[in-house]
């Protein structure tokens, strides 16, 4: 009954961060609500897993998470850098700026 | 309205593909028109996913009948259903459908693969990606075919 | 005693849940992309966690168990890289803070750049 | 469970549909190729959940893989490279296409009518084919996953036609972007004097991680949901990690994109070339009962795999073990390729743009 | 018949696999050429692959000639569980036509190729080839609806891309590659929802099994819409008049290999996969298919032909000139199908191959035209025929065919489809025949003209013969036009052979 309130709240929230990523305004919104999309979309695997009675699903879950990193650093490689093919660089000569 | 219940998905399924379709061929973006042919594609992956549906069942990947995941899984399935549809104990999903989808999901990441690179081939000849400006450019191109008259 | 553990389970995952749409809710109404990436992140990783923990007080011990933990390290590894990279990003395509001090953040930004803001579409 | 519709997956099955819904409309809106891309990545996690609602754990699987991880980047990299993100639009051009999208929709809506009801077991879908597989699986093949079974045994002649997709993309793909003049080092195009030290070591920590899980993937596929397509991408999206972190040069250097397209060309051979070892030992086409010679199946010992009574189970398992590791070959390799042809692109588009 | 075995030797062992080396050989080929060293060796690996796809065709051929229908099964499990390939003898014409064509154009590639497309590119080009020769072949002996899709998408994966190349000559070959792919992939696609419905319906994915089932099950909406949905799908990837939108920017503006290989096979695999659902998977005399052939098709087809053929007459691009003929030549096809007998049907299969072999050789005229003239306009190609006498009569030859010349294929396939037209009472097709017939005498005499009647324009780039190379399959295929125009008794015997066998099947 819990869980299934569990995964009740999860959808609920995924429709909040679906109306973020819908209206915006800005990309970094819609980056933002994709990415917590992501995330409640893995815990919402796992739990439908545990609802259902198939726990061994989480195989799935596990490669949204990854999934997620992934697509998200090539977001802001292609926010912040217009490419994706360079690399990252590990700079130290600059003081951390922006805490 | 148990009409609507009992079909819901396709009602879904169905707008889901106009919405694809509408936009492959209402856009003149090459790049949305892939967009467009890709929710296409997927629209018919929840249809075949949706026909396969059995109520009350799991996915089918058949469990030994002693392990805790059977037990668990049996104890919450109606003994009717059971009895009728199970195979050793538990209704299974049908899994047809879902190796159909696989192979289709497999062929629209090709597709998508594809048709964004010739639209980046025609970003490059052309400088642009808008269907009517390309048409307008081949236009010069038939001309310059002909010779002036 | 089973059962016990099933109930806190449970309750964990129904507290994770509300945790998700507490900060769901944070990133609907909050004004501007920081402080919605700070509503996410933080309620993303903890919803994660106390959720995940929930479920492992559900499963028997075993490879369920190694697999939530290692689907709450991937969630915890990335969340928090991904709200830093995302910020970083928004802040040097000139998004500024719509509250808070930040005098402290000038530098080489043009001013220009500052009352971009909120305008990209 | 008796009144199948007010249960709690179907209201979880129609709450997600409304949501792919409201997605896919505001797909339609939107003028912002960008903000379109975005929303077709949430899409596919929806999408994703739902699968898991519809018990198809394969195939979420699958539309996870390449839902939001492949098709994400390779759409990024090609607006990288078109340089447009705003579309325009003339609504005046759009009456004809609404039109025949309505008549379209009409007729489905019509056939809709003609369809099982949603989740009836003895619909003609659910009651023919597929329950056979269900109640033979076990005895012809051997493997717990019934969809693996059917994909690569079964089916498995789809699935060499699946592979041989992947492969032709790999070289439709090559042949539009992965020729011409190369860089051996990508430019490092430093907007701010960024430093992404936390990058850099959680993705070195992870990268390795990720390949072990795909080889987990790869091998768990007949026990549990995954195969050799989802581990192809996983370990693709490994390379992808690598080069995007430490730049297309270095990854280049170790993946060369010529090797790639070799090993793509290679896991269509080996899974070909099972089918044909199956024909050589006097079965059909991927009958991989023929796989081990029966001098072979003498020696296995009884009920190593399987059922004592059914030596097959041995060809079976192997041949399917053979035939997933050409499609992970295939798949890993070609995704990698697309990758590269996109990703490439953009070094040059750079150089292109700074000469000019 | 006797000539088909005469045709065809083979040890036995290699004759029972036949119907799947048909398929994997190409495939097989295909990997070969993309790990090739050079573009030479890829080419030597495209030829070897094809003429030995071609010679399974054969095997094929001779098999279903004899058994009347074969079923090769794929993994060792019975249909419906597994896969099985299923061809009777007008698939194994269509079979022996794509392997004839693929190897003629391989080994013409050998010359056309280095003198239109990047040399390091020319392997991948010859593994595309490849895979697009074992797609075709997969669709038109698959004996399962989604599998048909399957290799549909690879013939067409393949394609899309090829198309494209031909950009190195015009850049107009990249919109209309795009274009393709968006029409080819909502065709696949639409054919793909439309087995949704035949599969909600049946249960099923195996044709024959579906056939047994339909024939006992209520037409229901959909059913009905299922059938509307893949008569759609596969009419776009076929060029069914109002949706052949693709085909002439596609055929014009290919490198010269994909225009032979397309014009005479691509559509024709499309066709054949429809006309198998019409007459193979539907039960035959329900009102819903009479309402269909009689309301649809046979209205459609006869505009297609009579509209196209016009439009070819007025078209100056010499390429898209042939590109429009083919639309209104597969218009002729549908006739054929709408006509709903057996004589009808088989006309229509005579058709295809008729028409596949001349569009085979004038496409590949005009390749090896262009390995010395980089014309496009008819008028450039004033007076070619005095400086490569050889291509022209070869051209001719396809033209002549094309036109319906007595000695020529296509005087037998356009005197069986009036004939069939005639037969089954409907005089109106047998008028609408002779009407297109008339436009393409009015554009391949302009054509014609052209060639042989004109002197050259002054100071024009002069054309010269090809080299043997390609001049050898351009006149095997010419030869092969007048050769069935003089004894058509291979294609004949097998298209009537199928077709009665369909019929006979359900009366």
């Amino acid at each position: 009954m819990l869980v299934a309130a569990g995964v009740a709240g999860l959808v609920v929230a995924m429709a909040l961060m679906i109306v973020r990523a819908i209206v915006g305004p800005s990309h970094y919104d819609r980056i933002l609500a994709a990415n917590s999309i992501g995330t409640k979309t893995v815990l919402l695997i796992a739990l439908i897993g545990f609802l259902f009675g198939r726990p061994a699903f989480l195989d799935v879950a596990l490669v949204y998470a990854l999934i997620n990193f992934v697509a998200t650093i090539a977001l802001m490689k292609f926010f912040r850098y217009r490419t994706l093919a360079s690399p990252l660089t590990a700079a130290p000569e600059k003081e951390h700026k922006n805490g | 309205m148990s009409w609507l219940a009992s079909h819901f998905n396709y009602v879904i399924v169905v707008a889901l593909m106009m919405a694809g379709l509408f936009i492959v061929f209402s856009s003149g973006n090459l790049i949305k028109r892939m967009i467009g042919l890709a929710l296409f594609q997927s629209s018919t992956g929840l249809f075949y996913i949706s026909l396969s549906k059995v109520s009350g069942a799991t996915a089918a990947i058949t469990l030994d009948a002693g392990s805790v995941d059977g037990k668990a899984l049996a104890s919450q399935l109606d003994p009717a259903y059971v009895q009728q549809f199970g195979v050793d104990g538990v209704v299974y999903a049908n899994p047809l459908p879902h190796v159909l989808i696989l192979t289709a999901i497999v062929v629209g990441v090709a597709t998508l693969a594809v048709g964004l690179a010739i639209a980046v081939r025609v970003r490059e000849a052309y400088g642009t990606v808008e269907a009517d400006e390309i048409e307008a450019l081949s236009r010069v191109t038939a001309e310059q075919a002909e010779p002036a008259r | 005693m089973a059962d016990a553990l099933h109930w806190v389970g449970g309750g964990l995952v129904a507290i994770g849940a509300i945790w998700s749409i507490m900060g769901a809710v944070g990133v609907l109404r909050f004004p501007d992309v920081y402080t919605r990436i700070h509503a996410a992140s933080l309620t993303d990783t903890g919803g994660a966690t106390l959720m995940l923990l929930g479920m492992a007080f559900l499963a028997e011990p075993g490879i369920v168990t190694l697999k939530l933990f290692f689907v709450w390290a991937f969630v915890m590894l990335t969340t928090p890289t991904a709200s830093n990279a995302l910020a970083s990003a928004a802040y040097s395509s000139g998004h500024r803070p719509r509250i808070g001090n930040f005098e402290f953040m000038r530098g080489n930004d043009s001013p220009e750049a500052a009352t971009k803001g909120e305008s990209r579409p | 469970m008796t009144t199948p519709f007010l249960d709690a997956n179907f209201a979880l099955n129609v709450a997600l549909l409304l949501m792919l819904l409201a997605i896919a409309l505001a797909v339609v809106r939107t003028r912002s190729l960008l903000a379109a891309i975005l929303l077709m990545g949430v899409y596919s996690f929806v999408v994703a959940a739902w699968l898991m609602v519809m018990d198809a754990a394969d195939v979420a699987f699958t539309e996870a893989v390449v839902g939001a991880g492949i098709s994400t980047i390779v759409l990024l990299g090609a607006i990288l490279l078109t340089h447009g993100e705003v579309v325009r639009v003339n609504w005046r051009l759009q009456v004809v296409p609404a039109i025949l999208v309505l008549v379209v929709g009409g007729v489905l809506i019509y056939a809709a009518g003609g369809l099982p009801n949603f989740g009836d077991p003895a619909s003609p879908a659910n009651s023919h084919v597929g329950r056979i597989y269900l109640e033979t699986t076990y005895g012809d093949i051997g493997a717990p996953n019934v969809v693996t079974a059917v994909l690569a045994s079964y089916r498995g002649f789809d699935t060499l036609g699946e592979t041989t997709v992947i492969f032709a993309a790999c070289v439709g793909v090559a042949l539009m972007l992965g020729f011409g003049p190369r860089v051996d080092t990508a430019p490092t195009v430093d907007v701010m004097g960024d430093h992404h030290v936390v990058l850099r070591v959680i993705s070195k920590m992870l990268i390795p991680l990720i390949v072990l899980f795909a080889l987990y993937v790869q091998f768990h596929g007949d026990l549990g949901a995954g195969g050799g397509f989802q581990a192809g991408v996983i370990m693709a999206v490994a390379v992808i990690l690598h080069a995007m972190i430490f730049g297309l040069g270095e990854t280049t250097k170790a993946f060369r994109p010529g090797v790639m397209r070799s090993i793509s060309a290679f896991g269509v051979v080996l899974y070909t070339g099972v089918g044909i070892v199956c024909l050589v030992n006097g079965g059909g086409f991927l009958d991989y009962d023929f796989l081990f010679t029966p001098q072979v199946e003498a020696m296995i010992p009884p009920g190593l795999l399987g059922d004592p009574d059914k030596p097959h189970h041995w060809g079976q398992h192997f041949g399917i073990l053979f035939i997933e590791l050409g499609v992970l070959l295939t798949v890993a390799s070609t995704m990698v390729s697309i990758f590269y042809g996109f990703a490439g692109r953009t070094i040059e588009a750079i150089k292109a743009e700074r000469g000019s | 018949m006797i000539l088909l075995e005469t045709l065809y030797v083979a040890p036995p062992t290699l004759t029972a696999q036949a119907p799947v080396l048909a398929i994997i050989v190409p495939l097989l080929g295909a990997c070969a050429a993309a790990l090739a060293p050079s573009g030479r060796t890829g080419w030597m690996i495209s030829v070897i692959a094809s003429l030995f796809g071609g010679w399974m065709a054969l095997a094929v051929a001779t098999e279903a000639m004899r058994e009347g229908a074969i079923v090769y099964v794929l993994g060792g499990f019975n249909p419906p569980l597994g896969i099985a390939l299923r061809i009777d003898a007008m698939g194994a014409l269509l079979g022996l036509l794509i392997g004839a064509v693929g190897a003629l154009a391989a080994v013409f590639s050998g010359h056309s190729l280095v003198a239109e497309v990047r040399t390091e590119k020319h392997t991948l080009f010859q593994a595309g080839f490849l895979l697009c020769q074992a797609g075709l072949v997969g669709i038109v002996y698959t004996g399962d609806a989604f599998n048909a899709f399957v290799f549909l998408e690879i013939s067409s994966i393949g394609t899309y891309a090829l198309i494209a190349i031909g950009e190195g000559r015009d850049r107009r070959a990249l919109p209309a590659a795009f274009n393709y792919l968006i029409l080819g992939t909502v065709g696949a696609t639409l054919y793909v929802i439309g087995v949704g419905f035949l599969y909600a319906a049946t249960g099923t994915l195996n044709m024959a099994d579906m056939a047994a089932r339909l024939s006992t099950l209520d037409q229901n909406a959909s059913v009905q819409a299922g059938f509307a949905f893949i008569m759609v799908g596969l009419g776009i990837k076929a060029a069914m008049f109002p949706l052949h939108g693709w085909l002439p920017g596609a055929y014009a503006h290919a490198p010269s290999l994909m225009s032979i290989f397309l014009a005479a096979t691509a559509t024709k695999a499309s066709i054949y996969l429809m006309a198998r659902f019409l007459f193979e998977v539907f039960p035959d005399g329900t009102a819903f298919g009479e309402a269909f052939l009689t309301w649809v098709l046979a209205p459609l087809a006869a505009a297609g032909a009579i509209i196209c053929s016009i439009q070819a007459v007025f078209e100056r691009e010499l390429r898209r000139i042939i590109a429009f003929s083919s639309i209104a030549q597969v218009g002729f096809i549908f006739l054929g199908f709408a006509l709903g007998s057996a004589q009808g049907l088989s006309a229509s299969v005579f058709y295809i191959v008729a028409h596949g072999l001349m569009k085979a050789a004038m496409f590949m005229a005009l390749g090896a035209l262009a390995l010395s003239i980089g014309a496009r306009r008819l008028d450039e190609f004033a007076g070619v025929a005095r400086e490569a006498p050889w291509t022209a009569v070869a051209f001719a030859v396809g033209a002549a065919s094309l036109v319906g010349t007595p000695l020529t294929m296509g005087f037998l396939a356009k005197w069986g489809l009036i004939e069939a037209a005639i037969a089954s009472g409907q005089i109106w097709i047998a008028v609408v025949m002779a009407a297109g017939s008339v436009l393409t005498v009015i554009y391949v005499g302009r054509i014609m003209e052209a060639m042989f009647f004109r002197a050259p324009a002054p100071g024009a780039p002069r054309a010269k013969e090809a080299p043997l190379g390609a001049l050898a399959p351009l006149l095997a295929l010419a030869g092969l036009s007048i050769w069935f125009g003089l004894d058509a008794s291979i294609p004949e015997q097998l298209s009537q052979a199928g077709a009665a066998r369909l019929f006979e099947v359900r009366p």
